[in-house]
């Protein structure tokens, strides 16, 4: 897959997302979208813009506001050969289906023993920094994870989240894809033609030495600009994208602490039971002898998203602050976890 | 199965659904022992008094047409052709079960004979056979989906969204609706100030046939027009079976608490395996025929149970495979 | 509020139904210009045409009723008698917001006003509305409830068990429904195969009544007439009010990709405030009294956009503050 | 409160609850409870029994099979002045629910800037070990730990069914009671009369000086067996029952780990983002430097609980594989984790 470079330009997170159902969609007539205003209207972030008109109103399916049911369609349909690519607007609203993602379509292969066949993808967005307020920015990726599954993924780049959303809908299994609205306005390079990624492979996206910060999604890229600012204060930071959460690839992860001994993991959801504390928890098991310090994380505040501006932006990660929990673990001295 | 197109009434087709309700109820009696002698884990909700739902049911559909149905299910399990033996040995936890033993009762699943699932979670397979209809339509096929389910069910916010959504693009699917007056402890009275479940569907435009839950002739033909009409692009048919549970909700309810004794054996009274006894006899059928007919049913379901109690247990080095493909 | 005893059509009343909508009309001005400013985070969904049910609905409540809306519910919140000045410094994120700024445009509440909350999920509030009326009914107490949703809601699960048990237990609520026609971009036509919401009530022994929700008296009349029910013992009500709003979904839709002009236009000449404001005059009423309502609402939405721009953000110290009592 | 240690005697779990039902009930009119075949029937597992003679229909409401409908309800009513308590079921079917429970409930307080007031209780248990397979045996608890705003308390034995619970009610907050279906069969001391614990407060078991292990709900019962296990071999355990998940007691925590220097983690739940993976995280951060090992945990498989005797045995926590664990830490090289 992808094995050649092909071609690639610039493009957006959102057009990247659409070149990848075009394709899918031209590839395999099982495939399918389905969710609200995503036919006619071409959907609330465009993302399946120009579907309908390609592929028919069989293809492309307005819903009504019953997630719930759309979802338990979606997994029945998977299970009679189609491939359905649902969209949910907001990761907010999955808290309406969670019974058909986490009790029917995450448990079906495993629980009739594998005679049940479920590639079906989820596509939905989640985070915050744009005043959306406490239903509609939250970022709920751990449960997927906590219950298990799912295949889980957050696409930080334009050409990830082409890429593995194409691989995604190639999944024989059922595969949750977490997007960010901030992401998509994202502009970046992203391969023309097709474009298809592994599930389950994190990226280094910046080689360094001194310290692992570990992060995904839009969080990435405050990751990303953290390193650079303390590149200019003379610290080397590694940074990996998880781009899957779930399976983890813990062997990219490992390879990075056994070289830096000092890691850091960033995220934009809560702390508690988040990916953070879960991949905290498995590199001090894995990796204890090789850490130099304790493993420290910058997550999003234990507190429903705030409205304002002033308490979003105290409640979400930033750049700034993970360089600065990046220096207090370099300086060996880290005080207790903020918040 | 393929007696859709056989004439309804004909006494041999007659005795594949007496057939079919006698296989029901061994297997019932069989798992009841079992679940009293603590060789059957977990809960065990039983379907005595109904079997005849699922025996007209089943045949009104093809192998290859979709099917979910929940914990009470067993019934329609077997009516649709799954294999006996795999699913006793499921229900034992064993590895030569239907889903390797992962499963167990509620959760029966088996796609070769269009078998969705069984379901835990009230409403929770609706959607699922609501999708599988909606991949028939989108291919312009003639399979068709069933769904069964009970009366408390329609209180449950998914089984409105799918019905509504069935209705709104005239789906291929049949809700089929046993109601057995009660959801668990609770009569339909208690749930609902509508308790007519047929009015309940002029909401969704969904057409909607109540029938003698206890004749499973009637429940065939019912169905059989139902899955003709889904077939032939007419969209979905609401089934409601009036019916009656005469065992208690599940193993460890003898179901008297909530419901007068009077009131069981006024359905005992209708029960569908005698009634259709009676009329197989009044059709002249042999007393012979029928007993064999038990006879080779118990035999079956015993067979099945030795089978499965001398099977081994699924080995531990499986616990985490069939997670993902 | 005292409204209520008022005798419905004088004029007196119908110029506070007047002030109503011109508040809310002049909030919504003010706030799409906040919105194109960039002064005005997140996502702004007006009602700009629906002015009238809000206006006639909340004169029919007394302020310790209990009410939810929606994200498109700054309208009621208003009239419900809510600061006007919190709520602009909410909208606008400040400390001096109704919330401490932590809520925001969609989770307007004030328990003071019986608000118990506007909400960002599709159905997410009904819930809380049939409770509270429940809590009235237990405690024998004449406090009626209402919730507001649009014609998309309808839909969803939760607002289908909420009415169910709302029928069953007969409880003192008003399920007032905005039928604007679409659902964001969705006709509703095409989300549901019955799309006469009233009857859709009769699943629920819910009675319902359609009234043209561009009439704010004829809107108090129907809700008063459901609050007396309720009061009195007589259960839920369900309100259609037909409407229309002749802006877009949310502050980036033009809301004419998936209407007509002609459909817009239409209903822009039915618009509730010209409309009153015509048979205001008709009764009598002087230019004079009407051009100083809208000169007094502008000012006081002028004076409480300033006062909230003046006005601090939440400090960063109260960030963890509220989460537990 | 229950500073005068009260009469007591040996009662059933399920006894317990009720009896704290009562209490509560007794005390305030507000107080009432809900749930499907509560009321004429006395609960699914017995917990209210008799209420509804001695209460009367409209404190003790049976409902429809609406989860969903239901919790809003009891929001609503909490919020209009009422102490709702809700019974569901099973906490595999709070997935029906999870809007309510995670975008309203959880929600309400913070997102009003405290103006709403939510003392509303959910009772409800998970837990395997009795072949319910994977629809019924979840423990959920992460779920409500991550997304903030409930109090999440699982109670261990009988006393703490009662105390907990009547804390519960009392709390102005909402607070989710996680029950387990091994223990309604539990037997244990409980006090007599009026009994109310305090939430948050975790409980030294067991004192040990060799490692610490925690855990709450049924895996504490097997913990402290494994504990008896390992006294035979000459280790000291400290055994910990964190018994309210959150607010977590750190402290109570902190002081055991600064004793033993080792830990182990021992729940039911799955283990990606669980709260073993939380605490975990949380003690490294703040004891980095305390620690003389990683560590451990023993948490369900991360699959679907499995039918199958041998596959659900295989699947969850036992004394035994505690006891194992605990050996593997104290032996100083632990394995990679489990599964
Ligand atoms: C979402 C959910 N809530 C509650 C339950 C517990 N439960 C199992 S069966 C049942 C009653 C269902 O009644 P009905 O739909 O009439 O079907 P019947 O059992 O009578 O066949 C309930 C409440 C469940 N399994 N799922
Ligand atoms: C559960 C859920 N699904 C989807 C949405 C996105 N959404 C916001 S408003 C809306 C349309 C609601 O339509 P309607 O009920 O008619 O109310 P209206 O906006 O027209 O007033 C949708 C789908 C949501 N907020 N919550
Ligand atoms: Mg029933
Ligand atoms: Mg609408």
């Amino acid at each position: 897959m992808s094995a050649v470079a092909a071609a690639s330009r610039v493009i957006g997170y959102t057009q990247a997302i659409n070149e990848a159902l075009v394709q899918e969609m031209e590839r395999d007539p099982n495939v399918f979208v389905m969710g609200e205003d995503i036919g006619r209207f071409g959907g609330m972030f465009r993302a399946t813009e120009g579907l309908l008109e390609r592929f028919g109103e069989k293809r492309v399916i307005d819903t009504p506001i019953s997630e719930s049911g759309f979802i338990g369609m979606a997994l029945g349909a998977a299970m009679a050969g189609k491939r359905p690519v649902v969209e949910l607007m907001f990761v907010d609203f999955s808290l309406v289906a969670m019974d058909q993602i986490l009790n029917q379509v995450a448990k079906a292969q495993y629980m009739t023993g594998g005679k049940a066949h479920v590639p079906l993808v989820i596509r939905t967005q989640g985070g915050g920094y744009k005043g959306t307020a406490a239903q509609h920015s939250q970022m709920l990726e751990a449960l997927f994870v906590h219950v298990p599954g799912l295949k889980v993924v957050a696409p930080a780049t334009p050409a990830d989240a082409k890429g593995l959303l194409a691989a995604a809908i190639r999944d024989p299994n059922p595969v949750f894809v977490l997007e960010h609205k901030q992401l998509y306005a994202a502009k970046g390079d992203v391969p023309e033609g097709e474009h298809v990624q592994f599930l389950g492979q994190a990226r280094v996206v910046r080689s360094g030495r001194d310290i692992s910060i570990i992060s995904y999604s839009y969080t990435l890229i405050q990751a990303l600009e953290a390193a650079a600012t303390l590149e200019e204060e003379g610290v080397d930071a590694e940074v990996i994208d998880l781009r899957t959460l779930n399976p983890l690839d813990l062997r990219t992860v490992e390879g990075s602490v056994s070289k830096t001994h000092r890691v850091l993991i960033a995220h934009e959801a809560h702390a508690r039971c988040g990916i953070g504390a879960d991949l905290a928890a498995q590199i001090q098991e894995r990796m204890f002898d090789d850490l130099d310090g304790p493993i420290l994380r910058v997550c999003g505040a234990d507190v429903p998203v705030p409205f304002a501006q002033s308490l979003e932006d105290a409640s979400l990660p930033s750049a700034a602050k993970i360089a600065a929990r990046a220096r207090e673990l370099l300086s060996g001295t880290p005080p207790l976890r903020e918040g | 199965m393929a007696a859709a197109t056989k004439p309804a009434a004909d006494t041999e087709f007659l005795l594949g659904l007496y057939r079919q309700m006698v296989r029901m109820s061994a297997l019932e009696v069989a798992l009841t022992k079992l679940s009293r002698d603590g060789q059957l884990r977990g809960s065990l909700h039983l379907a005595t008094g109904q079997e005849a739902v699922p025996a007209g049911a089943c045949a009104a559909l093809r192998k290859d047409d979709y099917l979910t149905v929940t914990y009470r299910g067993h019934g329609y399990v077997l009516a649709k052709g799954v294999d006996l033996e795999e699913v006793v040995a499921e229900i034992l936890g064993r590895a030569t079960g239907l889903n390797t033993g992962k499963g167990g009762k509620m959760h029966l699943t088996d796609p070769s004979h269009g078998l969705l699932g069984a379901n835990g979670i009230v409403a929770g397979g609706i959607g699922t056979a609501v999708g599988a209809a909606m991949a028939s339509w989108m291919d312009g096929a003639d399979r068709v989906a069933m769904t069964v389910f009970g009366d408390g069910t329609l209180n449950q916010g998914h089984a409105h969204e799918c019905l509504n959504m069935a209705g709104l693009f005239r789906l291929p699917v049949i809700f089929l609706c046993e109601n057995n007056l009660y959801a668990e402890m609770t009569h339909l009275d208690k749930s609902a100030k509508v308790t007519d479940l047929c009015k309940r569907m002029e909401t969704y435009g969904i057409p909607a046939v109540r029938v003698d839950g206890n004749d499973p002739l009637a429940v065939f033909r019912v169905v059989e027009t139902a899955v003709a009409g889904a077939r032939n692009g007419d969209g979905p048919t609401f089934v409601e079976a009036m019916t009656y549970r005469t065992c208690g909700h599940y193993q460890n309810d003898p179901g008297t608490s909530y419901r007068t004794l009077d009131e069981i054996k006024e359905w005992e009274a209708k029960a569908p395996i005698p009634r259709l006894q009676a009329s197989l006899y009044q059709q002249g059928a042999a007393a012979d025929e029928l007993e064999k007919i038990h006879r080779e049913e118990n035999a079956a379901v015993d067979k099945a149970v030795k089978a499965a109690i001398a099977a081994p247990e699924p080995p531990v080095s499986v616990l985490l495979e069939d997670m993902f493909v």
